[in-house]
């Protein structure tokens, strides 16, 4: 019961209180460049979602049995970002291959994914907050994901009123899509300290 | 067969190659480094510390003191001696943590030799709010100088009162409630869990 | 040679302002939202990013012609890996405050685009030496951004801008220093981040369009 | 270098990077395998269009576009050339290339399609019964009953103006005017204009004449909505038989357009100078109104 | 009213009534003009072409202008004369398109009168077929003089695929200011009913509504008592609606009636009901019983504007000009002449333009009942409010439809805001504040689409 | 005679009805509580009023100047959001807090969006927090109104000079939940909060005369009852759901709908019709929302009040409820073609 309570809280506070966009600033690319419309932006949600869940399970298992407390540390960034760029690439194919459907709908996310900080971040960050429970690397990344795809949503929504807005030139795109991002974090401020 | 292995490796010679360099590079300079990076570890707390505890020049590690953190876990305590040039005992010096309003506070906490007195604390890592938890972290501000040479009793937080007195009674950071708190009670749990510890070891006398 | 240099200038000077990273080219992102929060981590990230993007050109551009498309990606990360461990390594090693406030957007530069962007569009097609010059400029572009955004930040969210104890530049003399100006915390938060990108943006894409 | 040095010469090599060397040869030589089998296994036909463009894109998939990665824009941009541009990273260079992948270029057989607005009347030569408080688009405008007489006549609201992607059409004093230095011949414009009095046209000839107007009204109703209009008389065509009247209007063939004595014969002599030039090298068209007030200041 | 409020639809507006000023005007019948213009398209489908040639000399009631086409309607002339010139002439919603010009002759120029009188309650529906029926609609050119002008015959003749059960008939004149069908209703009562069972026994329905505002109560308790009267077993009711704009249009009426709802984009037939605005059926009884084609209708012109406003029985062709000169002309202080009700006529500045079939009134306002925002145009942004979507009878979002327009994003305003869905009733543009004309860039929005459709 | 006459698109009347007039009523629904705010706290208010409402003005027309756009000033939303900020600025602030607020309301969160109806979020909220990350120690100093006399609890009334800090009517809240006082000495206070007479910020403490410009703003059919009813139910169900089961710790919930800015973020704030959903259903949605968050805020969340974050985080959700809550026409979806 401690466990799931844990896990369940756990799992608020990244998509809510620590969410890796209005935090820790990472995705911050894509949360630019694909929130113009909302389905896009949704599928890019479920791309991270699933990358993040992949790599977060996969660089804690390395680092857990593999590299913690050896001379091979030192490899740490090197592991992780090949198996995550190795690990995209090939689902990437595979998708393409057997579930063009599948592929289109959110696969032709997946080499954006790659360069994401986002993902990277995740697995760094579940060695800096030193997750010391497989269950808790999995959710913490299905959460970092699903934060993600939230914040990406919400922008999305935001972006496709903006269209019909009177911006001022010189702001429109990205410059006023940051200044909303920036007043977005301001709201979220408010569920600060609710977990710790 | 050996033509796919030949295709492997004309087709992957490269990475191969690459991967086995940049390992090897990666492992030289880590082996050049890494003494230094430990190095700064040690340091950092030393400074803190031997701010804290003047006089101090090294300090020696204190093994199988814990904490007690309650639902049956237990944690290490990183707690030293403090030792002047001729080795005399000057003092402890222990990290503390707790949990903040942002995320965890870590301190280091000095007392003197006989664990009677605080001589103050210095702030490890802190990630509070700019311009309220953090002013934590001001050296030497009012609420780092209101634990200076006060008796290791309970502190008690207080809303208002004057932080000069140096009592156990320690005012609060104005809108930052929680971090002082925080404070408070982890240096209130540390301390009295700590204390017995190092009494039955026959560090300290009660 | 003579064509040479022009393209060595070219590549140098569109590092620094054509195709200026952050403002034009929107990459990178993320590392500048999270270190602009003094102009003394903004410098030493952007130092960090010079150096990565030097090497990783120089040796993208060396193997240039051995690439195979199915392992190009994988080339790429594997070399700026290396790299980022390095300088992650150097600042751990001599820089433990910085290595301490930076904490992962070091590694992080891994996957910063920039870097990714400039082993495509410019090391994996040009020698050595446009590619290097390309990555100084780049870099140093970025710096410069970097350091633009801080400065605007550190001083409105503390009055000066702080190298160390001893070295401090007071522009606007804060209160708890005796003087006027009140802070504004929000300037070290997300939104101070944000804002402030993004107003620049605006004000550099006000300035462009004026001179065109 | 000085602090490398002494520790290669002191540890074991071998012994020192060993591990960390054949973690990631493992690694390197695994991905290889993988991988390389992947692409084989799994390799997917390509659009040789889509193939191409993506060619020419950074292959950064920074998502700058908008899309999920250069494939998709890649593929996008093949089934809309109007997204063309956005691509910064890739910038100008990458921009040509798709133009060219796409081949975007009006193909060179036979003369280019150019809008020609078959209209001249600027706000000064037209009557007006009232003031059009309503939307200000020329569809909208065209929905209601008129307010300007000629039911014909530009409108001046520029919805064609609004359609042009190059900035190459304005509304000058109440009628849409071409910049022919910008105009690409998308034919946007035309399609734009609810009077339809944008038609493309072949320009043969640089600069092109042609007859600006469009009103089949009776002679005398024309004159009475506008000074500029064409009043069908005939005068024209009498001239030349690449005019021919009907309804009131008349109408000339641009196929057969070559400038000759004829043409500027019924340009003179056509009674409200409805017959003008049209290109880049025409003289700008000022009607009479404008010419008075600009000679008077 | 004991039903007051009892029968009605979601959404909707109240503005002033304004039925004040022609109200009590009995209908009154004008001189003929010296000079008619007929115009060619008076009704939805194909234009008419003309049948006869300039210098011809017509008599009234003969045919000028027929198509082919089945949606269509024939055009009569509605008075003696010699066709002076068949041309481009202002219309009140087209633009400029073709009419037949007719000077009058000065020697017959008496007017028509109508013939009201001669239907009573002892009017005898058994001397007519169907096809009868049907056939004398045809052939006078009657088009649905309610508003949209959809020839009267294709809506009423029996059509197997689509069986009607009711018969809907529109007394609400809902639309402000406009007195036309009032009068009708209360005037010539005997003449209306005659037409409603006449087109109930063409369209071969039993069941008879009519739905009339309960602002009208007179029109209501005279039809009730004229129903009665007639004393037979037909199921003939009047049903009193609310007063809400927009109560008479079809769509909502036939859910405040019948209580059944149209589907979007969809014609009333399809469910069975047939809608017949009180006019037509006067004009139908007449074409039926007298073999009168529609030459002439009334036309009640109100508003502060206009110095004599009233009900009048005047030919179509006759312009506008004339009917103000008839009326004492307009005060100094218009601002606004239009050709039907303040809330969906149109706006014209050409006073040259005709009276068509469709045209139940003319409205002259002044400023002060445009509103100073209106005639200015002063808007602001959009506030979010929501009026418009409240207020819109068929449910849509006339806020984003319209920014959708703006934008020039039909797909978005169609796909997601069901722009064709729109009644173009106004009262969207109505109740917004910012004073955003939503249901013009709704209508520009249409227009926009069936443009490109008809471009591919 | 002809140049009087005007054509447009029908319909050609309107309602008497503008923006500026529903922005004027807005106000007058606002001179309630700037009634009980001046009398509560005297030049207090009047400072800040002026300093924050004449900042928005300001701010307003020089964008207006900057972009060549027609002045906007007259539409009166820039005064509205200058007494919104105001009212939610504690008494004591500096006058250079408000014009700070006003200016970063209407320049950053207003016009670089284009100005009235194209703001995503509530500029006077997203300014309140903007201070209130900025200047957090200034922006809790809460003064005892110039009134009360002799108060409730003892600590609340050390002195009743101005200037004089005491805690919130949240505070206590905030304080119960932690064990500090007995939630229910504190739940009696309820009716200091009712008609004003704590500690608070400028326009929140007289829940009175709230509810007054409420009922105002209702009659003039200026707002609707969706909104509001829907803040104040759905946050008195989660706080009588604490209540319930920790009566201990959590106050009544009574004493959470008349405290703290409840009320005016109800009528006044939620309500804002450009930062709130379009559709009827989304208004429920959002006014639940709205309510909702606010009690998590204040039951779980570390800050006593959760009204401008919980603002601001619907204000974000708007378009997303707007598009789940889009409209189908009465005739039903047409079918495709
Ligand atoms: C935009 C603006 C910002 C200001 N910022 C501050 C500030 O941060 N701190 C401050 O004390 N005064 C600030 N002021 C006001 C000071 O300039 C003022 O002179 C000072 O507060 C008066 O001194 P006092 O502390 O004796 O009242 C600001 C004024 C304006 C207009
Ligand atoms: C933006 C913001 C940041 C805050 N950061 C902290 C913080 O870092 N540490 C803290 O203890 N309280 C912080 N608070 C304040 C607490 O949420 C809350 O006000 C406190 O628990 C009560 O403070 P008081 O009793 O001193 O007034 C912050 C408040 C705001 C608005
Ligand atoms: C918004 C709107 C309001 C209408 N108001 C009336 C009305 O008040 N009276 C009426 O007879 N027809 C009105 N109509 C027209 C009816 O919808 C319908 O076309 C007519 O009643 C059918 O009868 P008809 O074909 O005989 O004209 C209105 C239409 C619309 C779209
Ligand atoms: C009912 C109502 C409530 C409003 N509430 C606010 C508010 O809370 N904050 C604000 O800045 N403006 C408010 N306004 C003014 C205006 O709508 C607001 O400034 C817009 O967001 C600016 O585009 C309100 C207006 C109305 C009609
Ligand atoms: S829309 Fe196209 S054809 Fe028309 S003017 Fe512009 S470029 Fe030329
Ligand atoms: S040419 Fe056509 S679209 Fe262009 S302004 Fe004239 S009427 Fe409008
Ligand atoms: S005009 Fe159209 S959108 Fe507006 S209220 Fe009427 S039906 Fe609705
Ligand atoms: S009524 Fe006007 S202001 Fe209100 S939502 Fe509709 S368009 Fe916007
Ligand atoms: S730098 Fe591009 S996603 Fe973070």
């Amino acid at each position: 019961m401690d466990l799931l309570v844990s896990l369940v809280l756990g799992f608020i506070s990244i998509v809510l209180i620590n969410n890796f966009v209005f935090t820790k600033f990472l995705g911050t690319c894509p949360y630019l460049g694909v929130s113009g419309r909302l389905d896009t932006a949704f599928g890019m949600g479920l791309a991270v979602t699933f990358v993040t869940t992949l790599a977060g399970i996969m660089t804690w298992l390395i680092d857990f049995y593999c590299l913690a407390g050896t001379a091979l540390e030192i490899t740490r960034y090197v592991c992780y970002i090949l198996v995550i760029a190795g690990a995209v690439q090939l689902v990437e194919m595979y998708l393409r291959k057997f579930f063009p459907p599948l592929y289109e709908a959110f696969g032709i996310f997946l080499p954006l994914i790659t360069t994401n900080c986002v993902i990277l971040g995740l697995c760094l960050f579940l060695n800096i907050w030193k997750v010391d429970s497989f269950l808790m690397a999995t959710v913490l990344s299905f959460g970092a994901g699903i934060g993600f795809t939230m914040a990406i949503c919400i922008m999305a929504g935001i972006r496709e009123n903006l269209e019909l807005a009177d911006v001022p030139e010189c702001m429109k795109g990205a410059p006023i899509t940051l200044v909303t991002a920036g007043l977005l974090t301001l709201g979220f401020m408010g569920f600060a300290g609710m977990i710790k | 067969m050996s033509s796919k292995i030949a295709l492997f490796f004309r087709e992957s010679w490269l990475l191969m190659v690459s991967s086995l360099f940049f390992g090897g590079l990666l492992a030289i300079t880590n082996a050049a480094w890494s003494p230094k990076v430990a190095e700064n570890e040690i340091k950092k707390f030393n400074r803190l510390a031997g701010g804290l505890l003047t006089g101090a020049t090294q300090f020696e590690s204190v093994k199988d003191i814990s904490m007690n953190l309650g639902k049956g876990k237990t944690a290490a305590v990183d707690i030293r001696k403090g030792l002047d040039a001729s080795g005399n005992c000057l003092g402890w010096a222990f990290v503390c943590e707790g949990s903040g309003f942002v995320d965890t506070i870590k301190l280091v906490v000095t007392t003197d030799a006989g664990f009677t007195k605080m001589y103050g604390f210095g702030v490890l890592q802190c990630s509070e709010t700019p311009g309220f938890g953090d002013k934590l972290n001001i050296k030497d501000g009012f609420y780092q100088s209101q634990f200076k040479g006060v008796p290791t009793e309970p502190f008690k937080l207080v809303k208002g009162g004057d932080p000069k007195a140096l009592d156990s009674n320690i005012v609060a950071i104005t809108g930052a409630t929680v971090t002082s708190r925080a404070v408070v009670n982890a240096l209130n749990e540390y301390m009295q869990q700590i204390k017995p510890q190092l009494v039955k070891q026959g560090l300290i006398t009660q | 040679m003579a064509e040479n240099q022009t393209t060595v200038w070219k590549a140098f000077r569109g590092g620094l302002w054509d195709e200026i990273p952050v403002l034009r080219l929107m990459l990178g992102l993320c590392p500048t939202l999270a270190v602009t929060t003094g102009v003394k981590s903004g410098l030493t990230m952007g130092l960090c990013v010079v150096f990565v993007l030097i090497c990783s050109n120089a040796v993208v551009s060396l193997m240039r012609n051995l690439l195979k498309p199915h392992l190009r990606i994988m080339m790429f990360t594997l070399t700026i890996a290396a790299f980022v461990t390095i300088a992650d390594l150097y600042l751990k090693a001599f820089q433990p405050e910085m290595s301490e406030k930076l904490g992962a957007y070091i590694p992080l530069i891994i996957v910063n685009c920039i870097i990714i962007c400039r082993a495509e569009a410019c090391a994996a097609k040009n020698g050595v030496l446009v590619s290097v010059v390309d990555g100084l400029a780049m870099g140093l572009g970025f710096t410069l951004v970097l350091c633009f955004l801080a400065s605007i930040r550190e001083v409105l969210a503390t009055g000066c801008i702080t190298f160390s104890e001893t070295f401090v530049i007071t522009v606007l003399n804060p209160v708890d220093k005796g003087g006027w100006f009140t802070p504004w915390g929000a300037m070290l938060m997300p939104v101070g981040a944000f804002v402030t990108l993004g107003l620049t943006l605006g004000a550099v894409n006000q300035l462009t369009k004026k001179k065109a | 270098m000085e602090i490398i040095i002494p520790v290669i010469a002191e540890a074991n090599f071998i012994q020192t990077i060993w591990p960390a060397a054949t973690l990631m040869l493992g690694l390197g030589a695994g991905f290889a395998v993988v991988l390389l089998i992947a692409s084989i296994k799994l390799s997917v036909e390509e659009d040789p269009k889509v193939q191409a463009i993506y060619a020419a894109l950074p292959k950064i998939d920074c998502g700058t576009c908008g899309f999920a990665g250069c494939a998709a824009y890649a593929k996008a941009v093949a089934a809309n050339p109007e997204l063309l541009g956005r691509c910064s990273p890739g910038g100008a260079d990458a921009m040509n290339k798709i133009a060219a992948a796409l081949n975007l270029q009006i193909s060179g057989s036979g003369a280019p399609q150019r809008p020609l607005v078959h209209c001249r009347g600027h706000k000064t030569d037209k009557t007006f019964f009232a003031r059009y408080r309503g939307i200000p688009a020329c569809t909208a405008a065209n929905a209601q009953p008129p307010v300007q007489a000629c039911a014909f006549g530009c409108l001046g609201f520029g919805d064609c103006v609004r359609s042009c992607k190059f900035d190459a059409l304005h509304v000058v004093n109440g009628l849409a005017t071409v910049d022919y230095s910008k105009c690409t011949g998308c034919g946007a414009c035309s399609r734009a204009c609810p009077r339809f009095l944008i038609k493309m046209v072949p320009f043969t000839n640089e600069p092109m004449a042609a007859v600006a107007c469009s009103s089949r009204e009776s002679g005398k109703n024309t004159r009475a909505f506008c000074k500029v209009g064409c009043i069908g008389c005939g005068i024209c065509a009498k001239q030349t038989d690449l005019f021919t009247v009907a309804d009131n209007l008349s109408r000339m063939n641009y196929e057969k357009y070559a400038p000759s004595e004829a043409v500027t014969t019924a340009m003179t002599k056509c009674p409200t100078k409805v017959i003008v030039y049209r290109g880049k090298t025409a003289p700008a068209d000022v009607s009479p109104e404008d010419k008075q007030t600009a000679a008077a200041s | 009213m004991e039903t007051r409020g009892k029968f009605s639809f979601p959404g909707g507006v109240h503005p002033p009534e304004g039925k004040q000023y022609s109200q009590g005007r009995p209908i009154e019948v004008i001189p003929n003009p010296k000079q008619v213009v007929v115009l060619l398209s008076q009704h939805l489908g194909a234009p008419c072409k003309p049948v006869v040639n300039k210098k011809d000399t017509v008599k009234a009631g003969q045919v000028i202008g027929t198509s082919d086409a089945f949606v269509s309607a024939a055009i009569h002339s509605p008075v003696n004369g010699t066709v002076k010139d068949i041309t481009l002439a202002p219309h009140p919603v087209l633009g400029r398109t073709m009419a037949v010009v007719i000077d009058v002759d000065p020697a017959q120029n008496e007017p028509k009168l109508p013939v009201a009188g001669r239907f009573d309650a002892k009017f005898d529906l058994s001397k007519w077929t169907s096809e009868q029926i049907c056939r004398a609609i045809k052939d006078a050119g009657i088009v649905g003089m309610g508003g949209a002008g959809f020839p009267a015959r294709v809506k009423i003749e029996p059509n197997p695929a689509m069986p009607k059960t009711i018969l809907i008939v529109n007394g609400c004149e809902c639309e402000p200011f406009l007195t036309c069908d009032y009068r009708l209703m209360v005037e010539w009562t005997w003449q209306v009913l005659a037409g409603i069972r006449l087109t109930a026994k063409a369209a071969g329905v039993d069941q008879i509504r009519i739905g009339i505002e309960d602002n009208k109560p007179e029109a209501i308790t005279i039809f009730n008592k004229a129903i009665e009267s007639l004393g037979n077993d037909e199921d003939i009711q009047v049903v009193p609606v609310k007063t809400k704009y927009p109560q008479g249009g079809e769509r909502q009426l036939i859910r405040a009636v019948w209580n059944k709802i149209v589907p979007t984009n969809s014609i009333p037939p399809v469910i069975g009901a047939c809608v017949v605005n009180v006019a037509t059926a006067a004009a139908i009884a007449e074409a039926v019983v007298f073999g009168n084609p529609l030459t002439h209708r009334v036309v009640s012109v109100a508003g502060r504007a206009i110095c004599k406003p009233g009900n009048y029985y005047c030919p179509i062709g006759i312009s506008v000009q004339e009917l103000i000169d008839y009326c004492g002309g307009l005060t100094e202080t218009a601002a606004k002449v239009v050709m039907g009700g303040p809330m969906m006529g149109f706006a014209i500045a050409d006073f040259s333009t005709p009276i068509t079939k469709t045209n139940g009134g003319l409205t002259f306002l002044t400023r002060k009942e445009v509103t100073e925002a209106k005639f200015n145009q002063t808007q602001t942004a959009c506030i979010r409010c929501g009026r418009c979507l409240t207020a819109c009878p068929e449910n849509l979002n006339p806020t984003k439809i319209a920014h959708a327009v703006k934008a020039n994003k039909l797909d978005v305003a169609q796909e997601q805001y069901f722009m064709s869905a729109c009644i173009e009733c106004g009262c969207c543009s109505y109740v917004c504040p910012a004073n955003i004309e939503l249901t013009g860039y709704i209508k520009t929005g249409k227009l926009l689409v069936a443009r490109a459709k008809k471009k591919a | 005679m002809l140049s009087k006459i005007t054509v447009s698109p029908a319909p050609h009347i309107s309602q008497p009805l503008s923006t500026q007039r529903v922005m004027l009523d807005v106000l007058i629904g606002l001179a309630f509580p700037m009634a009980a705010a001046i009398w509560f706290f005297r030049q207090y208010a009047i400072l800040l009023l002026i300093c924050s409402v004449g900042s928005c003005m300001i701010s307003e027309w020089l964008v207006n100047v900057l972009r060549k756009k027609p002045n906007s000033l007259s539409d009166l939303s820039a005064v509205v959001t200058g007494v919104i900020l105001a009212f939610s600025l504690p008494p004591a602030a500096p006058w250079w807090v408000a014009i700070m607020g006003g200016a970063f309301a209407i320049l950053i969160v207003k016009m670089l969006y284009g100005g009235l109806g194209y703001n995503v979020f509530n500029p006077a909220m997203a300014a309140r927090v903007f201070l209130a990350i900025s200047f957090g120690t200034l922006m809790q100093v809460w003064t005892v109104p110039a009134t009360v006399k002799e108060g409730a609890l003892k600590e609340m009334t050390a002195a009743n000079t101005h200037a004089t800090t005491q805690a919130t009517a949240m505070a206590w809240s905030k304080e119960a939940q932690k064990g500090l006082v007995p939630a229910k000495e504190v739940s009696k206070f309820y009716k200091d909060s009712f008609f004003g007479t704590e500690g608070g910020c400028l326009g929140e403490t007289s829940a009175l005369a709230i509810l007054l410009g409420g009922v105002y703003m209702l009659f003039r059919k200026t707002i609707t009852w969706r909104i509001p009813a829907m803040v104040l139910i759905s946050a008195a169900v989660v706080a009588t759901a604490g209540w319930l089961i920790k009566p201990a710790v959590y106050v009544n919930p009574v004493y959470h709908l008349v405290g703290g800015g409840m009320m005016l973020c109800a009528f006044f704030i939620a309500t804002d019709p450009v930062t709130s959903p379009l559709t009827v259903k989304g208004e429920l949605i959002f006014g639940v929302g709205v309510g909702v968050l606010i009690m998590l805020i204040r039951i779980l969340g570390e800050y006593p009040e959760g009204v401008m974050y919980a603002v601001l985080i619907m204000n974000a959700l708007t378009p997303l409820i707007d598009r789940a809550t889009r409209l189908i026409p009465a005739g039903g979806k047409p079918h495709v073609q």
